[in-house]
């Protein structure tokens, strides 16, 4: 129970995703202009990691290790990944197309996200059990939604100010980002994960 | 004309013609809307725009008085026990009495509330509605008798319950004085906290009765009609003896003017006798305001009339006008704290300035009521209550055109 | 090698096989003309066509509700590719452009007080009409300077707004924003202008502004069909200008102007050599 | 007449107060701090002050004569952070160090964003969180008081917060002695920055904005309040192990952090309860990192998360709109 306790938080917060694996930057700085937007993306990521998790665990154990192809891992959880994403993405587009116009490209990228990759790969690499597994998904990616949401805050609130005209729109984001990863460092060593 | 909100009254009378005190001179156009009246006897020397207190110029009526101030003879007295309500209100419809607090909202149109909104609470304002004024003060401690007739027959109107007069607790005299008079009759005085703004009707009412008119509703919403004791004791004039509203109360103060007063002004005196009144100027004035400091409109010159509105001229010198330039917001806060509507001000008025009206709007933009308390205390001097008033003035255009 | 292939094959037909049938199930319908129409549209989302972004005026030519002519920053090129998306027949528009009609910088004409609060001309009209004495005057506090979305307007060190004409897509954002109308469109063709929009008799034009029209008719004395006198405001009538530039020199006041002989005083914006046919 | 009047929307008086008034007010009450700093530190601790004072005021005018914005440092905002930056900093310090904090500070925490009112993050704060991860051997290396005119030479030591935790890594167990010099801890006479070692003058500081009413009670004291309340519960838990709230007060950066850092105003929420949850936020994050982090000290990193989740606080904190609280139903 302690074990599956420190998963969850390391992944959140020690090793946030996003600020201090610097995994899932593309969606991080496309989709947080708007704080409900970004709520969006991390629900349709956590649905996709939790999800990808588990497909990719049954594969790698009843698929790849039994019949001795690893090595294929990559090419095997891409294709998997891939069809999972536009499996969520035809959801989302039936079921709320407000939300699928604001997401716009970045959710076809979620397919290559290497958030959801390295996380399949990383589970696969620390030899989690299926439970373990999915807690270490799902702390991923509550910590990638923690970010982007934090991270839409500050942008919006970035809207109001009088941002030098050099430096809006990608530069102070990318700034922003670091300082919001350097406050994260805050969490390093808190446990061991 | 343009004498109170709502459409402008329409002149009656022609160049050359004679006019006696209280006769008719503009005609009411709309619901919303009342005649203007003379305010001495005279002949009509012009009928032309004129420049009005609101900043552009207003058709205006212009009489020359022959000094003998006399009335017009169709002055109708009337008896209050022999009246309907409906009767009551036709009367204060045509004496053209108009809320004198500054808003100038006609009162006949407060006093016939739709029937299914029962007043159970009728509350007399006499908070002074800005710091400065004192006109509301003098005019319960002159002339207590004909403001509780008034309220008498508003509370006839109404059918009220419960009456109250607030008044702020630093004005021991007023609060005794009246107390004495209408020891008996079942009118409350209520000594209510001094702050600004306490005279807003809204923050009157949650002081008064504890219940918060709701966003974008009026005070029938929860029972309460709200008068100011000025309004009172014009509708008793109106009723009582027949006559119009040709005269009120004002303020005239300011470091710069030499002898502050309150007047008893007619209606459409310009602003440069009532400053001749109270001894002239100490210095050229850096800012002329009509009205009280924080809600007032700034004047071009002294040549505009006094309107039924006219509550206080306020003369401030060149060292008082705060010129210091705008900062950025610090967030520090205080216009948060301030605002009596509970709202953030700075968030508001930033958006407003974005034209992010949705935004604005989202923010409760419309509850603003423009008290300036915000604007009062920003240390970065942001223009708060004029962003958010362009804002409000933005959102209102835009659903106009959907 | 054969259990890769297999096992590889079997994931791919499984996952093809749901998103086959999601597919199905989770339909949206997408009129391509639609997306095609979005590709050509320039994307600045300015308003101009009267609908919220170019999204939406997609959508209504999609739908066949309006001209294809309602984009003024796309221009011809424009249409013309739209026309062939929607399979119809083009109808150019004439280009127009904005002009700020006011040359009365604070230097020119007089300001009847100062001003203090929000640097915005409209909450400044609000304000006893304006600090600037002419009703119809510039205010110079950068509204339509701030509204233009493709930064043609240029504001003078001395408070005057003056439009880019190269740079003006016709778009009328900075029409919809100034208090006092002195913008107007204009036929990019033209050139000359009367720089005024003051409707007072010359004698109070004189009163406040050194440079604005004094209703004195001398233009349309000069070239009668070119200019036009109305509540004494002269302006050139644009379909007939040919020969207005040579009124410019009699103008007392000075307030006709040739743009392509260079733009207000003040300003840094350099005339573009003119390319109107009738050019002097 | 002949002069022009001013017309302008209402309201026409003002309460006088200005920004750079407020500005120089909380200038005024960082002395005291500084004087205990140059008292206990000597000459190493004014010239940390003075460099990343005058560092900080350079950056300044530096960026907006680049920008080509009007230099503003008359309004002192870049002098308190340069203050602050300086507290926020050891004593030993080489000047580059402190002059480096000094252009980050400014260039990459506040002006880059637009200046005054635009960072998110406090910008003293953002440049000490970079020095210390960039150079943590500088940072982290403490020398003990040397009260001035003693003679002595700077010695380095721990702080005590750092000697806990290096204690708590090496046995598990909380050497006694370290809790029994709280008067010396609430004077200053310890190792740490150069301004959080008094309480007392931070707090002489603190009343003084607290009677111009620049400062309000709502995040400090949430702040220390929630500090001491939560790692009361580790410590009676386990007083072997874990300090005493008392302890957790006056050493480390609580004061400083609690009364000048986490109460700047720009990057806190405006709402009475936004910042009442900030304070609170700040206390738990403080009390995890001292306590389980890899880092002896929490407090800037603990205000530096919160600033991060300050525009979200102030989202979901709104003050409730006059007239839509319910009790408006008429009765």
């Amino acid at each position: 129970m302690t074990d599956l306790f420190v998963i969850l938080v390391s992944a959140i917060f020690v090793n946030n995703f996003v600020l201090a694996r610097f995994l899932g930057i593309c969606p991080f700085l496309g989709v947080s202009k708007k704080v409900e937007t970004a709520m969006g993306m991390g629900m349709a990521v956590t649905f996709v990691m939790t999800v990808a998790t588990v497909v990719t665990w049954f594969v790698q154990y009843f698929v790849l290790i039994p019949f001795g192809i690893e090595y294929l891992q990559t090419i095997a959880f891409i294709l998997v990944i891939a069809s999972l994403v536009q499996l969520v993405e035809m959801v989302i587009q039936k079921v709320s197309p407000v939300l699928y116009q604001s997401l716009g490209i970045f959710l076809p990228l979620i397919t290559t996200n290497c958030a959801v990759l390295g996380l399949a790969v990383l589970n696969i690499q620390k030899d989690y059990t299926f439970l373990e597994g999915i807690v270490f998904a799902i702390g991923a990616a509550l910590g990638f939604t923690l970010a982007i949401v934090l991270f839409a805050g500050l942008r919006e609130r970035l809207e109001l100010c009088a941002v030098p005209q050099s430096f809006r729109g990608t530069a102070i984001a990318l700034v922003t980002a670091g300082l919001l990863s350097l406050a994260f460092m805050g969490f390093a060593g808190l446990v061991k994960g | 004309m343009a004498q109170h909100i709502g459409a402008p009254a329409v002149a009656s009378v022609e160049v050359g013609q004679s006019v006696a005190k209280g006769q008719e001179i503009g005609s009411a156009k709309g619901f919303v809307s009342v005649p203007v009246h003379a305010p001495t006897s005279g002949e009509v020397v012009a009928v032309e725009s004129r420049p009005h207190p609101w900043g552009t110029s207003l058709p205006a009526v212009v009489i020359k008085p022959d000094g003998e101030d006399r009335w017009t003879a169709d002055l109708q007295p009337g008896d209050p026990s022999a009246l309907s309500v409906d009767d009551i209100v036709e009367k204060v419809r045509l004496a053209g009495v108009v809320g004198m607090g500054g808003a100038a909202f006609p009162a006949h149109v407060k006093m016939s509330p739709p029937p299914e909104k029962k007043i159970s609470t009728l509350i007399f304002n006499g908070v002074e509605c800005e710091p400065y004024l004192t006109a509301d003060h003098r005019m319960m401690l002159e002339e207590p008798e004909r403001i509780l007739q008034g309220v008498a027959l508003l509370k006839y109107v109404f059918g009220a319950d419960r009456v109250v007069i607030g008044i702020e607790a630093n004005k021991p005299d007023a609060i005794a004085l009246l107390e004495k008079e209408c020891a008996g009759a079942p009118v409350e005085i209520l000594p209510l906290q001094v702050k600004y703004p306490q005279g807003a009707e809204k923050q009157l009412i949650a002081a008064v009765t504890g219940r918060e008119v709701p966003s974008g509703g009026l005070p029938m919403d929860v029972g309460v009609a709200v008068h100011n004791v000025s309004t009172a004791a014009a509708v008793a004039d109106a009723v009582l003896f027949g006559r119009p509203l040709i005269e009120r109360v004002c303020t005239v103060t300011g470091p710069a003017i030499r002898e502050p007063k309150n007047l008893r002004i007619r209606i459409g005196t310009p602003l440069s006798h009532l400053v001749e009144v109270c001894g002239g100027l100490t210095e050229d004035p850096g800012k002329i305001v009509l009205g009280g400091p924080m809600m007032g409109f700034t004047q071009l010159g002294f040549d505009v009339p006094a309107t039924r509105g006219t509550s206080g001229l306020l003369l401030l010198r060149d060292e008082d006008v705060d010129r210091q330039e705008e900062g950025p917001c610090i967030r520090c806060s205080r216009c948060v704290q301030a605002c009596p509507m509970h709202l953030l001000p700075t968030t508001i008025a930033a958006y407003s300035r974005r034209d992010l009206l949705a935004e604005a709007s989202e923010y409760c933009a419309m509850d603003c009521i423009e008290c300036g308390s915000c604007s009062y205390v920003c240390p970065a001097t942001i223009p708060l209550v004029q962003a958010i008033r362009y804002g409000k003035a933005a959102i209102l255009a835009k659903k106009r055109n959907s | 090698m054969l259990a890769a292939i297999l096992s590889l094959g079997c994931i791919g037909l499984v996952a093809a096989i749901a998103l086959g049938l999601a597919a199905k199930k989770f339909a949206v319908e997408v009129d391509p003309r639609e997306l095609a129409a979005m590709e050509v549209l320039p994307g600045a989302n300015c308003g101009a066509c009267g609908f919220p972004g170019c999204a939406g005026y997609a959508k209504a030519l999609v739908a066949g509700t309006i001209d294809l002519n309602q984009c003024p920053p796309g221009g011809a090129d424009v249409v013309a590719k739209l026309a062939r998306i929607l399979g119809v027949e083009a109808s150019a528009a004439a280009r127009e452009i904005a002009v700020v009609l006011c040359q009365g910088d604070n230097r020119k004409a007089q300001v009847k007080y100062q001003y203090l609060g929000l640097a915005d001309c409209t909450a400044a009209q609000k304000i006893a009409g304006g600090p600037k004495a002419c009703p119809g005057g510039c205010l110079g506090l950068a509204s339509c300077q701030r509204a233009c979305p493709f930064d043609a307007i240029e504001m003078t060190a001395d408070g005057l707004a003056v439009i880019s004409r190269e740079k003006c897509t016709g778009c009328r954002k900075c029409l919809a924003v100034c208090p006092r109308n002195v913008i107007r469109m204009t036929p990019y063709e033209s050139a000359i202008h009367v720089l005024c929009n003051s409707h007072d008799k010359g004698a109070m034009v004189r009163k406040y502004c050194q440079i604005g029209c004094i209703g004195c008719h001398i233009c349309k004395k000069t070239i009668p069909g070119a200019y036009k006198v109305e509540d004494f405001l002269a302006t050139v009538v644009y379909e007939q200008d040919e020969e207005a530039i040579e009124a410019i020199g009699k103008c007392p006041t000075k307030c006709i102007r040739d743009f392509s002989d260079g733009y207000p005083e003040g300003s840094k914006l350099l005339p573009v050599a003119a390319d109107k046919p009738h050019a002097a | 007449m002949s002069k022009q009047l001013y017309l302008s929307s209402s309201p026409h008086i003002h309460s006088g107060d200005t920004t750079s008034k407020v500005m120089r007010a909380v200038l005024y009450s960082l002395l005291p701090a500084c004087a205990v700093a140059v008292y206990f530190f000597g000459p190493a601790a004014l010239t940390v002050l003075l460099i990343a004072t005058l560092g900080c005021l350079a950056t300044e005018v530096v960026c907006q004569r680049l920008m080509g914005q009007p230099v503003t440092i008359a309004d002192g905002s870049a002098a308190i952070t340069g203050v602050l930056l300086a507290l926020n900093l050891p004593p030993s310090s080489p000047w580059w160090l402190t002059l480096l904090g000094a252009v980050i500070a400014i260039a990459i925490g506040k002006q880059v964003y637009g200046g005054l009112g635009s960072n998110p993050f406090n910008p003293a704060l953002v440049a000490r969180v970079v020095l210390l991860i960039s150079f943590p051997v500088q940072m982290t290396t403490w020398s003990s008081p040397t009260p001035f005119g003693s003679g002595l030479d700077l010695v380095t030591t721990a702080t005590p917060l750092g000697e806990w935790k290096n204690a708590v890594m090496l046995t598990g167990q909380m050497p006694p002695e370290l809790q029994s010099g709280m008067v010396d801890y609430f004077l200053g006479n310890m190792a740490g920055c150069i301004g959080e070692v008094s309480a007392l003058a931070l707090l002489l500081g603190a009343g003084y904005l607290f009677y111009k009413r620049i400062l309000t009670w709502h995040i400090p004291a949430t702040f220390v309040g929630t500090v001491v309340l939560f790692s009361s519960v580790f410590w009676l838990a386990s007083p072997d192990k874990y300090p005493n709230p008392l302890f957790h007060l006056l050493t480390g950066g609580l004061v400083l952090g609690a009364f000048y850092m986490a109460t700047d105003m720009v990057t806190t929420p405006v709402s009475t309860k936004g910042m009442l949850f900030f304070g609170v936020g700040c206390g738990v994050l403080t009390v995890l990192i001292r306590l389980f982090g890899g880092y002896p000290e929490g407090v800037s990193f603990a205000i530096l998360l919160m600033n991060a989740a300050t525009p979200l606080i102030d989202r979901y904190t709104r003050p409730k709109t006059f007239g839509t609280s319910g009790q408006g139903a008429t009765s």
